[in-house]
């Protein structure tokens, strides 16, 4: 059988959802922000609740997310997505509100507001996508950045003695009863994928039973701030991240 | 004399540290320079320019709309800088990747295989160094010691070995300039 | 006992290059072309496309969602 | 009329706020101003009109709830006072860089930095030129009593409706910790989804619907062109306002040989003050600026042809006083006399310092 | 002569502040000024001088830690960009309150909200007029070079230690970014200990010898009269700066009839139009304050008695225009011409509107 | 024996350290604040470091603590006193630093400052007073105030939905590797205080052995904000708080 | 009619809520009123004072100086206040726990045994109410029917049952007024 | 065996007749005085102090640091 012949609308296997726009993504190659975008729409088309869902990044690489998924979209300030999120999905409490951050901004200036959202069980899903460092900026030193890990402002590696351990944020949330859903996935095999939208979805579904806050964290790779090759930086990532932020259910209630 | 360039091309091709030797080469011979990057998030592959003011006066705007000299390294680079050499000026750039060439009648405009002569000389890093050479062939205005010293002086201590490797790069880019067409 | 057959299509222009599809393929389908596209990347193709079992890995893991996957079911030959 | 009662500005303005149908309210304690927040829990109006009113975790917190709820179409609020506010200053920027009707109720008190909780005026600049990073203005209403307290919510949030643009009302400790007696308006309904639908489905995060393009809230623009295009935009909104909006109070203007401006609670001083001189024969008006963003230049531009001198009153350092001098524009000298630190000029010495800066200055 | 480097303004102020004996710098990136930190810490100065550098988790506490380090007596800077400074403010506002020293670097970029990562001047409210709440001002200085940038490292911190007060350095995305030559100057010790304790025993918490009362650092004071006194105390100083410490730049005044007036990046470009318009006949100067914070009020009031009209040339929508109006008070007419949103002016648009907006106007 | 008899300089047990001033507290009587500052002011008198301690309280009822202990000291902006402590920790290793935070100031407001000092490892003591409830303004909801506990902005008792769950923030700290020594007290009985001192001492100790952030949360009572009289809050504080706020060593390393 | 008064004690001493049942008598009557607390962090057993004005006209200034009246509830507030009365004033105070008993020769002073009769009622919570009676005999600025409605107006509904409590109180405020001194 | 007695000096003025101390001493020594300082507040004092051991307790628990604690050993009588 040709390949043209396989090429049919009836063969389709997997295909670009249309919550995505067609908008080319500005992510350098191989980075995971595009990969968890995907998913994120997937799940809204699966669950056929685009006109519900209301999406909200602050500043970061993704700080664009919303020219790539077909929804409502806020930018917020550098790390208070959670308190915008908190403020939507109250006044609408019958949206899917969540929430698309950074490391650097989740776990560095925006500690506060997330932990209050979760304290409180915000209705709402928290997509965390550490890769370590800050992207957007140029590759700076982030609160998840790995000991000995060398970026711009810890050219020499981070230092424990000078910036203290790598946090774990999800693991800290995870204690916070207002959550009820915490998670560590990945997005860098195929089954890694499979895994996080399952994951997600869950999230998601977990807002129709008013449950509180879901929070999923996606070990990620940023190939441009750690100055590997996308192949490489999975590697890195699989050799050096996950035995410190290993993948798996921290919590489900 | 007062020598106002634009250097752009691709992230990773050496666009700004071409410019830097310029400007380090210019102080060299006491004059006054300016190094002027576009900044924005850094992201790989998207595209990166440097305007470089070489001048005996002091230098007014960093920043310019017009410009006597282009180096351009890839397509979007040439079509977005083309336009904004000065009538009678200098377009120079590398024909890999260039889809469609330059079209100005009023300027004068050179052709440099960089990135072929790289690879022939089995490095393609000193690319940069080459397309410097052959600017510094259409437009001599830094002596060759002082091309010298601005190296030295631009590059870190335990790169100075390398020193050697990018005069010979650049006599190669003095060698390798094609003039397409002169006004 | 059912045979499956595969094809991708990569949205040429769009791909970045990244390889990241060429390594999570368990094929060998996919490799990157030593062609550049507009951008300046060497997009992904189908270098083998008869191995290809339409298991749509690459299109799970691709960034940039530039592949669609086909996929159909042989008779056993 | 309306339901009279005797209220602090600090409850009336979150009865108002209640009955003019704002949908949430976000704050944190602060002295003088935590009334706000404590009457909402206290009158439970989620019960009553589905209000949300959400206790923050801090002004940071609340500032970005402010923005995010702005962002859904809903009206929304939030008070603090003078510290608090400076913590607020980026999210305001960024409710005005995305062009969403909000409001923000600032209670002075005396600074710089802790400072007191007594009332002052010195956050003057901090609400008109802009506090917070950017080229914005907020509109900005100043109060000088309860009933005026109550009836803002509703005045500015019209307006910043109808802009798109931020507002703030401007009061002090003095406003806030008082009571007087006050006609409240009757309850109003909360727009319906519908209604908000309707009135700003053109950029309102409800939802994605098909009949719409998705709508991004955000006030980021990398483009420059784009980016300054957006600046002119808001501009042109900004002189609008100072052409349509001003909205002032003149008192013995007519045939005044002097002018005391002042705005808040120093204005009702300044009353007091103004009938003692002119018991004392000396022609004095007084010029309230009831809108501090627009500020009422042409009105004081006029009045500069008519009188002989101005002084701008007011609890702080002297900062209203640039904007009068701007207006004026060298016509006729404009000083300032300022109490500060939470001490309220008594009306004796604004009259000397009417005399001694003025009269025979 | 100190060594040639060629250098980003980002950088030069990093090894600047290195220089001069910095004990401490606390930071959080953001585009267009993160080289600052990323120099230093690639310098690793507290190997070679025991400077610390913190890389803290937000801006808020790195102003904070601004504030900590200043209430030791130590030199301590911090750097940001526009969104990043709004976030500073209450801190800089206790730090005013509470009279210490300290160094802030704005290296300002397009707002309002996230606005753009591309130069601008449109928080020059923000500096000047108090950001934060309440009655305080910074001293600013707007560096137009690398050169400056480096030199008012010490320039400002002189400053800020004679009067105990915050300073700010406001730059912008051109000059932060840009490489130039610069001189570097030569390496100055850290004060030792006894020196802080000589020069600032009365103030510092450096602990509580027996030789003197306890030491502490606040801007709280509860009592409204000890409170307006503290503020008159701080207007004192601010009246001493303007009378002592304004910086400015004046070229081809001499004989001007229309003045251009213009501070950091922008008047570098002014230089050129001053250039562009002398070649066309036009009798044109340029006024340059290099201190915004005390303004060269005097000077300006000066010039209006000689020229025909000034224009303020601002990457805003009109900020500094106010404070020459301010000086000028009526004389001569005063225009603004701004360009925004990262957009930088050319020469000769700033003829044209000179032309336009002065000349014929 | 006389009572006059007794009461000579030699028979002196025990008396008000002199690093606290003679300053009448302005606190409300019986306020747990006075007794905490005592304790501190004695563990500074007995390691003799009152030339090398300096102080550092942000806003809350202990915003004038400066006016009582004999010490330097610095008032900070509300919730940032671990951003000053950090600072002047690094600045000047050698002296004793230590933050005086509430529990609004600490557990809301400056929940990013303290984590990221925790997570640092600042070498600082922490001295946590958690009454449940913001004092100096008058008595409103805290994150630590207790499930139906009323307060002026929870009235009708602190509602679970509205605003999460109680945040029990020693844990939360204990849970990063920059803390060493992290202990929950309180000061109702002579008992109590005397545990009391021997945690904060042992906290100082640890600044010597530059071991890290030291953290100690004090159960305390407030009872003007709970409208009680100090007595029956002390009974409150028992039966309430302290099946929530367990005393104890949580982390001692 | 306008009349400026000040009332000063200890906070618990129902300070603030004699100012706002007078407040509220004044709306009653068609009076503009101000009622000014002097606030602060709040902590028991520190003074609490308030500013009411009652007028027929707008009220400039709720923060004054001097007063028609005060009334005055502990020792720190008579030091504080007893020389704003303004001359031909009246200052009315309470006994109990007073050290030094107002000097003034120039003011009206009335003696109000307020603690003593309130214990006598057997409900000590009443002692602001016999203190106010006893200004509304002095003073008599709002009429009987008005401060039961301002009464009605300033308890919340489930305190109603207290009302005739309360009036009793006043009542006996009435007759417990001691001039000590007239001028 | 020996016996110990104790005294307590209460600073009456800066009392704030908080009780704690009255609640703590395990003697009852102490109790609220019903005349009040001048500050308003009943202040503590030895109602029975005999009973007073010595043991600092009351000093220990005293928010506002106003109370001296006084021990004798005696010998056994
Ligand atoms: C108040 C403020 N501070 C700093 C910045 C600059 N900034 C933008 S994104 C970012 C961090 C991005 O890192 P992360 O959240 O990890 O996202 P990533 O880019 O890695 O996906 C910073 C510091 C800003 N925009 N606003
Ligand atoms: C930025 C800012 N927000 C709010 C306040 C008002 N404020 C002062 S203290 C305080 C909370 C005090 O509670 P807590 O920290 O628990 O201390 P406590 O008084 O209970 O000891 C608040 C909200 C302020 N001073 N600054
Ligand atoms: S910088 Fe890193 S996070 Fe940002 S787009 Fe590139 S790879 Fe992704
Ligand atoms: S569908 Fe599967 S087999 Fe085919 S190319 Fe993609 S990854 Fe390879
Ligand atoms: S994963 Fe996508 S972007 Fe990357 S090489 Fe394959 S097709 Fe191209
Ligand atoms: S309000 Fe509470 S915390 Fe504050 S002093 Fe009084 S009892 Fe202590
Ligand atoms: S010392 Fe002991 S026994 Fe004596 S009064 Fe105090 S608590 Fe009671
Ligand atoms: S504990 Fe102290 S303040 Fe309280 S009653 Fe006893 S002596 Fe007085
Ligand atoms: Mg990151
Ligand atoms: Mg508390």
């Amino acid at each position: 059988m040709e390949v043209k012949d396989i090429i049919k609308e009836e063969n389709l296997a997997y295909k670009k959802t249309k919550v995505l726009t067609d908008n080319e993504m500005h992510y350098c190659p191989g980075c995971t922000h595009g990969v968890v975008h995907k998913v994120i729409a997937e799940v809204i088309e699966e669950k056929d609740i685009q006109e519900n869902t209301i999406g909200i990044s602050p500043v970061g690489c993704s700080v664009l997310a919303y020219n790539y998924l077909h929804i409502d979209w806020q930018e917020a300030a550098h790390g208070r997505a959670p308190a915008l999120a908190t403020a939507t999905s109250r006044l609408m409490p019958d949206k899917y509100v969540f929430t698309y951050q950074g490391d650097g901004d989740l776990a560095s200036i925006g500690a506060a507001e997330i932990i209050h959202a979760c304290n409180r069980g915000e209705n709402i899903v928290v997509i965390f996508i550490n890769n370590g460092i800050y992207g957007m900026t140029g590759g700076q030193m982030a609160p998840t950045t790995l000991e000995g890990m060398p970026t711009s402002t810890s050219p020499y590696g981070r230092d424990i003695k000078l910036s203290g351990h790598p946090l774990k944020m999800t693991e800290l949330v995870a204690n916070l009863p207002g959550t009820t859903f915490v998670a560590r996935h990945s997005a860098e095999t195929a089954g890694a994928v499979r895994k996080l939208k399952k994951a997600i979805r869950k999230a998601f579904d977990n807002i129709d039973e008013k449950k509180g806050t879901s929070f999923i964290e996606v070990v990620s790779t940023c190939s441009s701030g750690w100055k590997l090759t996308p192949e490489a930086s999975n590697t890195w990532m699989k050799e050096n991240m996950f035995p410190f932020y290993p993948l798996g259910i921290i919590k489900d209630e | 004399m007062k020598e106002e360039i634009i250097i752009a091309g691709f992230g990773g091709q050496g666009v700004l540290s071409m410019g830097k030797i310029l400007a380090y080469s210019g102080i060299m011979q006491d004059q006054e320079v300016s190094w002027m990057p576009s900044y924005g998030p850094e992201m790989r592959g998207g595209t990166a320019n440097v305007t470089v003011i070489l001048s005996d006066e002091k230098i007014s705007s960093p920043i310019l709309n017009t410009f006597d000299t282009a180096i351009i390294l890839n397509q979007q680079s040439l079509d977005k800088f083309e336009e904004a050499v000065k009538p009678g000026g200098v377009l120079l750039y590398d024909p890999n990747g260039i889809t469609s060439p330059p079209a100005r009648k009023d300027i004068n405009i050179y052709k440099i295989e960089g990135a072929e002569e790289a690879a022939k000389m089995g490095n393609p890093k000193t690319f940069n160094m080459i397309i410097l050479g052959a600017f510094l062939k259409i437009k001599p205005i830094v002596k060759n010691e002082n091309v010298e010293k601005g190296l030295e002086k631009s590059l870190p201590e335990r790169y100075h070995k390398l020193i050697p490797l990018n005069l010979e790069a650049i006599q190669k880019g003095h060698d390798s300039v094609k003039s397409i067409q002169t006004v | 006992m059912a045979k499956v057959k595969g094809a991708v299509v990569v949205d040429i222009e769009k791909c970045k290059g990244c390889n990241l599809c060429v390594v999570e393929c368990p094929t060998d389908t996919l490799a990157l072309s030593p062609n550049v596209n507009g951008k300046g990347y060497n997009y992904a193709y189908m270098e083998s496309p008869d191995a290809c079992i339409g298991c749509s890995n690459c299109g799970l893991v691709c960034p940039d969602s530039v592949i669609t996957v086909y996929k159909v079911k042989l008779q056993q030959a | 009329m309306g339901e009279l009662r005797l209220m602090k500005g600090n409850e009336a303005i979150a009865e108002a706020a209640i009955r003019y149908g704002v949908d949430g309210y976000f704050g944190y304690p602060i002295t003088p101003q935590s009334e706000v927040i404590e009457t909402l829990m206290a009158r439970k109006p989620w019960e009553e009109t589905g209000m949300v009113v959400v206790q923050a975790e801090s002004e940071v917190a609340a500032a970005n709830m402010l923005y995010g709820g702005a962002a859904c179409g809903k009206k929304v609020m939030t008070s603090s006072s003078s510290p608090g506010v400076s913590l607020k200053l980026e999210a305001i920027s960024y409710i005005a860089g995305a062009e969403l009707p909000a409001l923000v109720v600032n209670v002075v008190r005396g600074g710089p930095g802790l400072g007191t909780i007594q009332p002052a005026q010195s956050d003057y600049f901090q609400a008109v030129k802009g506090g917070g990073h950017g080229d914005y203005h907020l509109i900005v209403f100043a109060p000088n009593s309860v009933q005026e307290m109550a009836d803002f919510v509703e005045d500015t949030y019209e307006l910043a409706i109808k802009y798109r643009n931020p507002a703030m009302i401007l009061s002090d400790g003095i406003i806030g910790q008082m009571m007087e007696k006050v006609e409240l308006k009757d309850f109003k309904p909360r727009f319906t989804d519908a209604e908000i639908k309707e009135k700003f489905g053109s950029w309102a995060t409800t939802g994605k619907t098909p009949d719409r393009e998705r709508n991004i809230v955000t006030s980021l623009e990398l483009q420059s062109e784009l980016q300054e295009k957006h600046n002119h935009k808001l501009q042109a909104k900004y002189q609008q306002m100072r052409e349509t909006e001003v909205r002032f109070e003149s008192t013995n203007t007519e045939d005044a040989e002097y002018l005391l401006v002042a705005y808040g609670s120093s204005s009702r001083i300044c009353r007091k003050a103004m009938e003692l001189a002119r018991d004392k024969g000396i022609k004095v008006g007084l010029l309230r600026p009831i809108t501090l963003f627009p500020f009422p230049t042409k009105q004081l531009a006029e009045l500069a042809n008519q009188v002989k001198g101005m002084l701008s009153v007011e609890m702080s350092a002297g900062q209203m006083v640039e904007d009068i001098r701007l207006a004026v524009n060298g016509k006729v000298p404009v000083e300032h006399f300022g109490r500060y630190g939470g001490i309220i000029h008594s009306p004796d010495e604004i009259v000397n310092a009417l005399e001694k800066q003025i009269i025979k200055g």
